[in-house]
């Protein structure tokens, strides 16, 4: 029955079902490392996958894959479509993830209990099975259910911290409620784009709403945009809608901590890609709309004032978080620029700070695996205890600086490149430049309590965290400086993805 | 009809929603908020199924096709805004379930599902947390300032 | 105005009244109970709507199980509210105006309700309706869009709308002009299936009419054109189930058996649940597995079947249960629901077709072949549903105990 | 894509790293490691040397232009990290190189002698920061330029920051804050306009690169003014008014950090790239058509004079040197402020002039405290009589700083006026005048104090003073077994000898430059010649 079969052509729904259907069956994977092996068996296969998806897209000569499931045709059924942006988003996503899994095991062995690994793995490889349904489709109903996947995935990921910080708990329902109404919104903003169009295919919807005489005025569109623009926001924790990210990420467990800062917020940002520029379309979105001004001014507010609170924090965790929730804004200034070096600086940055920011997490749990907390003051002299893990996050807070030869400053260099080049944008140039000099605050608190400081109590006596977590860091984090030394790979897909996002700009 | 008549039946769908959301936002109670997302996600499917009534129309399911027969029967409603919305439905039951647990657990640990004595209780723990290591650099600090002293 | 809008209106009175107790009722008993009746109330509204599928979902959901867990849960966290000070919390009030003031503004562009011109009725729907399943140059395969086949006498319901159909919902002027008449519309051309075979690719199969051996669309369209949705519908469900066994379950060393209240010395109470359990198992399977043909289906009938076990728990306790769905029982079925739907999925891509291309699975009969997947993918979702439903039960109950 | 090659240049610097490396690992040897870092600086000034005749060739300017540049790797589609020789480089890569040795021994004298903690971080530190400075000697374009700046501040902030004391921290924040703000903020973004503007092209030619833009009116006037006040206040380490304080704040580093880094490398690098930047990114002439550089002048005749008067009034040593620097910085910023091909050559010479002078004074006071733990210069009375070779090194050089013959900083001077005479700029002229006696007011009584005034009786037992504690407390007796030199607790002598011998050298240097400078004259008058 298998002679029919060819992996090549069903990549694109291969991405999406071989974590589905190993997510469910890691519940099957018994105690012990069973699930851990199992789910990054699970992992790996789909990183592989999304390695041949994106050889696949880049050969492509339509420049996309499109994959209609049930062999229902993409107007009535549902359609996969992979171009280059989603392919590398896939790519980044699939990787992390990949990375991170290989990383969880010491911890999570720490953290959750021995008796519910199984289930905690298969929640896992679910939630990583989500975000790559969004990533990779091109139904926007298709797209609400994937999130709920995620999503509801996410609580639960998050409130497994519980046993270290009931916080975790508040920190979970907060972000179930926040983010369940986020989601709504998303849904009836679909809702009222189905009302006007009459499909759900995010090209057929973009057709419709191009040919529909005067979109501009039309108060239905005008809501669905606004409703959407919102419930994006609370997914990818836009500035002033993050609230519930901080603490999230602070109380998770630190291998969850660091899969959902590479990938959750990433992927929100994709809807918002495909939201406003495959639906709306560039002339919309960002020249009837003041989408820009809205993105750009919130961007900015948020790069400014959460570099500010991040220089404030005393705990690691919550210091990245609010950094993440900054380097948000790097990304949505630079699509909000709408123009190809700023496209491009903001779906280069989607990578660069998930390795990087991945990474960083790693090694604040791999502090935490040592220590049991991550503080500035637990840290002190840490430099030469654990110096690997310490060498990472200079590494990686460099990176986040944007310091040259580090993934951060190629962003940066689109990124501001982009503004200087878009007409009076150059304040968004400026505070980019600003941010990252808040990010040299917050990162050098770190290496100074680390490198110059002397240890006190029980962080004088601990050794280097296990290879298990000190290797995957690595791969990280050696990986953001792989890419800040030679961008060419990630530069042109993220140039060749801003082009065809603004396809029919003016 | 055509005028706003014509378009009130997606007015109540609002009301619902916001009743919803009023919930969410004003009510402190964990239980309270957790039913009040409910209410707020029924008002969305009220819209999307208002969305596929036709005027006229019927349930579709399509009997004649059972029958054989080649009469028309009426218009049938829209069955794709039904489809989504069992889609929605099932995920707002999972998100309570989900939500519950989590209340549960709030219950087993802070011993209150109210939200604003959690949040003073976390705003406690986070002073406590901040004046803990705060304590360490003021001993510093000071160390450092009599050390200066010493040697002037 | 029809008698639709009238029930409708009615009812949707009844509905936002209910809605506002529940929010603002004290009692968090009552609140529970409210949003139990609150569901029927909108089973009743789906009804209206001629949402039959909808309806029993709601009923079955809403009434039934959301309605169970939330007293289940009440009983660990307290029956009141805290007293509030003030009743009335201003700024959420103008927060949720100027939201609801936003959202209503957006309606205001809509198609009126009702209106047969919206562009949901007219532009795909028709279309994906009159979609079969049949061969494709002699292949198995959805014909995209059947040769023969007028789209766009679909689009104008059987040439009653005549003139341009306008793109923009806002120009109503167009109707007046129109020999628009409601009866008789959107009917898939049944009278072409019956024609005599002709070469395949040319006409629409009779044996294989995809379309004839599901009469409910609403079906059709949930698990054949949207079947992938409704593989990540199970999903969900699947992964609320695990969510919670991860938030609530005790740590296995402790065990699951805990004696909770036990009903069974209640004769009345043992007798009527003996007897009544059978049926509504077999009204489970029913629902199941006549999805196709009526309202109902894998998720409205898993509900059901939980609601079986349910009450043999709640008669003669969870110990009673546990003897027959003993946990780890049930924690491999929620995972064998959605492995049976994802399963037939990838059968079908195994065999050469599209992932969820039930028409692979009867290379002659594809249209057989789609039905025969449907009825998989639906008991796949409702052993998952059924199971899910068990295990949050039993979570919840099993917190109870301690 | 990367490359990997071993050609001359970057052998300059991968020497340095792997020197880098092998000092980590022989961390726990301490003379071996030492050892290391002599051979690694002795084949670092050997590859150098050898580049040198090449540059010096009668030719060089016809072959630059052909020649392709070294390519690394190509960071962005376009962008490449990329080195080439020029002689403005090769000048100062043979400053830094050849004063590493000579800091190596001395180095090896203070750390031992006053039991630093965490050497082997220095060492590496160290070599990783003359690394940044050969990356940013050879820098073939802009981009290269700005990533070799940027890990020179990186590299170098350990260093500052050595003791980990409260102060150090501080002062190491102040450093690092001054040099990232500004070339973050100014700099970068003045490159990625550059970058912008010129289509891509940010290749270090002479003439600059401007020169289309702004003749297709793509680059306005005043767009380009802005550009060269963010190039001119991006480079921090330039220390220009009032970007300087990050260079009084450093000296808390120790002297050895101190004499090479911030007397030689950092602070030159700051010159070295405004030079850089004015030759081959805007182009002398272009400049002087625009009229956008004429700002400079003033400004840095201002930090010269105000840096001059500061220095007056510090009684710390150390800080004394500091403002000096930051004074003698500017001479080079207004003799590039001229324009004139002269001018230039000025200011290349006396890149490599200063160095000579002010790090024998740097090497001076790092012996000073060493053998007597004095740091402050009202503290100084007598010294001379006990540490006479230090005090004549201290001396010469602040002869060199005077600008009084035989001594290298008369060459500079030299040619800095015979540019102010040609040029006709009565400015400059006054602010040599001024600044010469100044620089005469603030060093000539330390040497008075040291050989002319008696040595107060009761001073012979050192104790900690107030200003100690900016230098942390490394009295511990337990270490004292670290060092081979003992603890210095009553009367004193001359520093150890690695100290000695390499103040001596640099100060023997200071007078040789004056009668053979033909290597530094020969490489500032290419760098002139190549102008167009």
């Amino acid at each position: 029955m298998l002679e029919a079969f060819e992996i090549i052509p069903n990549l694109p729904v291969l991405v999406v079902t071989v974590p589905l259907i190993g997510g469910v069956l890691t519940i099957a994977m018994g105690r012990g490392k069973g699930p851990w092996a199992w789910a990054t068996l699970i992992t790996g296969l789909v990183f592989y996958f999304t390695v041949l998806l994106m050889q696949q897209v880049l050969a492509a000569k339509t420049g996309y894959i499109s994959y209609e499931l049930g062999n229902w045709p993409r107007q009535w059924g549902i359609e996969y479509r992979v171009d280059a942006l989603n392919a590398f988003i896939l790519l980044t996503v699939a990787g992390v993830s990949f990375v991170t899994t290989l990383y969880a095991q010491k911890s999570v062995e720490k953290e959750i209990p021995q008796d519910r690994h199984n289930f905690f793995y298969a929640v896992w490889v679910l939630a990583v099975c989500g975000l790559l349904g969004i990533t990779v489709t091109g139904d926007a109903f298709n797209v609400y259910v994937l999130l709920e996947i995620s999503s509801l995935t996410v609580y639960a990921l998050i409130a497994m911290g519980k046993d270290l910080n009931r916080q975790a708990l508040t920190a979970s329902l907060r972000y179930l409620i926040l983010g369940s109404v986020g989601a709504s919104f998303i849904l009836l903003g679909i809702g009222y784009l189905l009302m006007v169009t009459g499909t759900l295919n995010m090209e057929d919807m973009h057709d419709r709403l191009a040919a529909l005489p005067d979109a501009v005025h039309n108060r239905t569109v005008l809501v669905a945009f606004a409703l959407l623009l919102v419930g994006l926001g609370m997914k990818m924790a836009l500035f002033p809608l993050h609230m519930w990210l901080p603490k999230a990420y602070t109380y998770a467990p630190s291998a969850v901590s660091a899969l959902l800062s590479a990938t959750a917020t990433k992927v929100g940002i994709y809807m918002a890609f495909r939201f406003l520029f495959t639906i709306f379309g560039v002339g919309f979105s960002f020249v009837a709309m003041p989408a820009h001004v809205v993105l750009s001014v919130a961007a900015c507010a948020g790069i400014l004032v959460t570099g500010v609170t991040a220089v404030r924090q005393t705990n690691l965790k919550r210091m990245l978080a609010y950094s993440s929730v900054g380097q948000l804004g790097y990304i949505v200034a630079g699509f909000a620029l709408a123009n190809v070096h700023g496209v491009a600086g903001s779906v280069i940055h989607i990578f660069n700070h998930a390795v990087m920011k991945g990474g960083l997490f790693m090694a604040a749990g791999a502090i935490m695996y040592r220590l049991g907390r991550c503080d500035l003051r637990s840290i002190r002299g840490l430099g030469k205890r654990m110096p690997l893990t310490m060498a990472a996050f200079v590494a990686g807070g460099l990176g986040l600086v944007g310091f040259p030869l580090t993934a951060g400053f190629i962003s940066k260099w689109y990124l501001v490149q982009g503004a200087l080049e878009a007409p009076h944008m150059w304040p968004v140039a400026a505070v980019v430049l600003v941010g990252s000099l808040l990010a040299v605050a917050y990162t050098w608190r770190v290496v100074e309590a680390a490198y110059f400081q002397e240890p006190e109590g029980e962080s004088a006596l601990v050794t280097e965290a296990p290879l298990s977590m000190v290797a995957p860091m690595w791969i990280l984090i050696g990986a953001s400086v792989y890419f800040g030394v030679s961008a060419t790979f990630t530069g042109e897909i993220s140039m060749r993805a801003a082009k065809s996002l603004l396809g029919g700009a003016p | 009809m055509t005028g706003a008549l014509g378009i009130y039946n997606y007015w109540i769908y609002v009301l619902l929603m916001m009743i919803g959301l009023y919930g969410v936002i004003a009510k402190p109670n964990l239980i309270k908020q957790a039913i009040a997302l409910g209410l707020f996600q029924t008002g969305i499917f009220l819209y999307y199924i208002s969305m596929a009534v036709i005027d006229g129309g019927t349930a579709p399911v399509w009997t004649t096709i059972l029958d054989g027969a080649q009469k028309f029967e009426g218009p049938y409603d829209n069955p794709l805004p039904h489809v989504l919305i069992l889609t929605a439905i099932v995920v707002s039951v999972s998100v309570l379930a989900v939500a519950l647990a989590l209340i549960i657990n709030i219950k087993r640990t802070y011993g209150t599902i109210e939200y604003d004595e959690i949040e003073a209780m976390d705003q406690a723990d986070k002073r406590a947390d901040y004046q803990r290591s705060q304590v360490v650099d003021a001993a510093d600090d000071l160390e450092q300032r009599l050390e200066g002293h010493h040697h002037a | 105005m029809n008698a639709v809008v009238l029930i409708d209106t009615l009812l949707l009175l009844l509905v936002t009244v209910t809605a506002v107790a529940i929010i603002e009722v004290r009692s968090l008993y009552a609140s529970a109970i409210l949003t139990g009746i609150y569901s029927l109330l909108m089973a009743l509204v789906w009804v209206n709507m001629h949402s039959m599928d909808v309806s029993f979902t709601e009923a079955a959901v809403g009434g039934g199980i959301s309605t169970i867990l939330l007293i289940g849960t009440l009983v660990h966290v307290g029956r009141d509210e805290k007293p509030i000070k003030k009743r009335l919390h201003v700024p959420a009030l103008v927060f949720t105006a100027l939201t609801g003031a936003a959202l209503i503004y957006g309606t205001l562009d809509m198609p009126r309700f009702g209106d047969p011109a919206a562009p949901i009725h007219h532009y795909r729907v028709p279309e994906m309706m009159a979609q079969t399943v049949g061969f494709v140059n002699g292949t198995p395969g959805k014909q995209k869009p059947p040769e023969g086949f007028d789209v766009e006498r679909y689009r104008r319901f059987d040439g009653r709308i005549t003139g341009p159909i306008p793109d923009d919902p806002k120009d109503t002027a167009w109707r007046e002009n129109s020999a628009l008449r409601l009866e008789g519309l959107m009917v898939p051309q049944v009278h072409a299936a019956h024609e005599p075979h002709a070469e395949p690719g040319h006409h629409l199969h009779p044996p294989d009419d995809f379309n004839g051996h599901v009469p409910n669309s609403v079906t059709s369209l949930l698990a054949a054109y949207r079947g992938y949705d409704t593989m990540f519908e199970t999903t969900v469900i699947f992964t609320a189930g695990v969510s919670l066994i991860l938030l609530l379950r005790r740590p296995r060393r402790e065990g699951y058996l805990q004696s909770g209240a036990v009903m069974s010395d209640q004769v009345i109470l043992r007798v009527v649940s003996k007897l009544s359990i059978p049926f509504i198992l077999i009204f489970g399977f029913y629902v199941i597995t006549h999805g196709e043909l009526g309202p109902g289906g894998g998720f409205q009938g898993g509900v059901v079947l939980a609601t079986a076990f349910i009450l043999y728990a709640l008669i003669f306790g969870r110990a009673a249960l546990y003897r027959v769905v003993p946990p780890p029982v049930s924690d491999i079925l929620t995972g064998v629901g959605v492995l049976i739907y994802s399963g037939t999925g990838a059968v079908c891509m195994l065999l050469g077709g599209k992932f969820l291309d039930y028409s692979m699975l009867n290379r002659e009969l594809p249209g057989d072949g789609e039905s025969l997947g449907m009825t998989l993918v639906e008991y796949g979702v409702g052993i998952t549903v059924s199971m899910v439903m068990l295990t949050i039960f039993n979570q919840l109950a099993e917190e109870r105990s301690t | 894509m990367i490359h990997l090659d071993v050609s001359p240049p970057l052998l300059a610097i991968y020497i340095p790293l792997l020197g880098a490396l092998l000092i980590s690992l022989a961390g726990r040897w301490p003379n071996l490691r030492e050892l290391v870092t002599l051979l690694t600086a002795g084949a670092l000034l050997w590859v150098v040397a050898g580049m040198a005749p090449a540059v010096l060739a009668p030719d060089f300017w016809a072959s630059f232009a052909r020649a392709p540049a070294l390519k690394i790797a190509e960071v962005l589609p376009g962008v490449w990290l990329e080195l080439k020789v020029e002689p403005l480089g090769m000048l100062f890569a043979l400053i830094a190189g050849g004063l590493w040795i000579l800091n190596s021994v001395y180095s090896i004298g203070y750390m031992r002698g006053n039991h630093e903690n965490n050497q082997t971080r220095f060492y590496v530190c160290f070599a990783l920061a003359i690394a940044s400075v050969m990356g940013l000697a050879f820098a073939g374009n802009l981009f290269t330029l700005f990533v070799f700046y940027e890990a020179l501040t990186l590299t170098t902030y350990p260093l500052v920051a050595h003791k980990g004391t409260a102060e150090a921290i501080r002062s190491a924040r102040t450093y690092l804050g001054i040099l990232v703000v500004t070339s973050v903020c100014f700099l970068l973004a003045g490159i990625i306009g550059t970058y912008v503007f010129t289509g891509g092209d940010m290749t270090f030619r002479p003439g600059g690169v401007f020169t289309r833009a702004l003749a297709d009116g793509s680059l306005t006037a005043p767009a380009f003014g802005i550009l060269f006040i963010l190039y001119m206040y991006g480079i921090g380490k330039a220390a220009l008014m009032p970007v300087h304080r990050w260079l009084p704040a450093a000296m808390v580093a120790p002297t050895p950090v101190s004499a090479l880094l911030h007397a030689v490398a950092v602070v030159k690098a700051g010159v070295f790239t405004v030079l850089k930047v004015i030759v081959y990114v805007f182009g002398p002439a272009v400049l002087v058509r625009y009229g956008v550089g004429s700002w400079l002048i003033y400004v840095a005749g201002a930090t010269i004079l105000i840096a001059s008067c500061i220095a007056l009034f510090q009684d710390n040593l150390k800080r004394r040197l500091a403002y000096s620097t930051v004074s003698q910085l500017s001479y080079v910023i207004i003799a590039a402020a001229l324009l004139s091909p002269l001018s230039i050559t000025a200011a290349a010479l006396h890149i490599a002039a200063h160095a000579f002078g002010k790090i024998t004074l740097f090497f001076a006071a790092g012996s000073i405290y060493t053998a007597a733990h004095k740091t402050e210069i009202s503290q100084l009375d007598g010294i001379g009589r006990r540490m006479p070779i230090t005090m004549a090194a201290f001396t010469i050089g602040s002869l060199s700083m005077i600008g009084l013959p035989p001594t290298a900083g008369f060459v500079s001077k030299w040619y800095l006026l015979q540019a102010t005479w040609e040029t006709d700029a009565p400015f400059v002229l006054v602010v040599v005048i001024l600044s010469t006696l100044l620089n005469a007011a603030y060093f000539l009584p330390i040497v008075y104090r040291a050989f002319f005034v008696a040595e107060p009786k009761h001073d012979v037992i050192p104790h900690l003073s107030s200003a100690d504690g900016e230098f942390g407390d490394d009295t511990d007796p337990q270490h004292s077994h670290h060092g081979h030199a003992p603890h210095v607790v009553g009367p004193h002598g001359e520093a150890p000898w690695p100290i000695v011998v390499a103040l001596s050298c640099t100060a023997a240097a200071t007078i040789a430059f004056f009668f053979y400078s033909d290597l530094a004259i020969g490489l500032a008058t290419q760098l002139r010649s190549g102008l167009p």
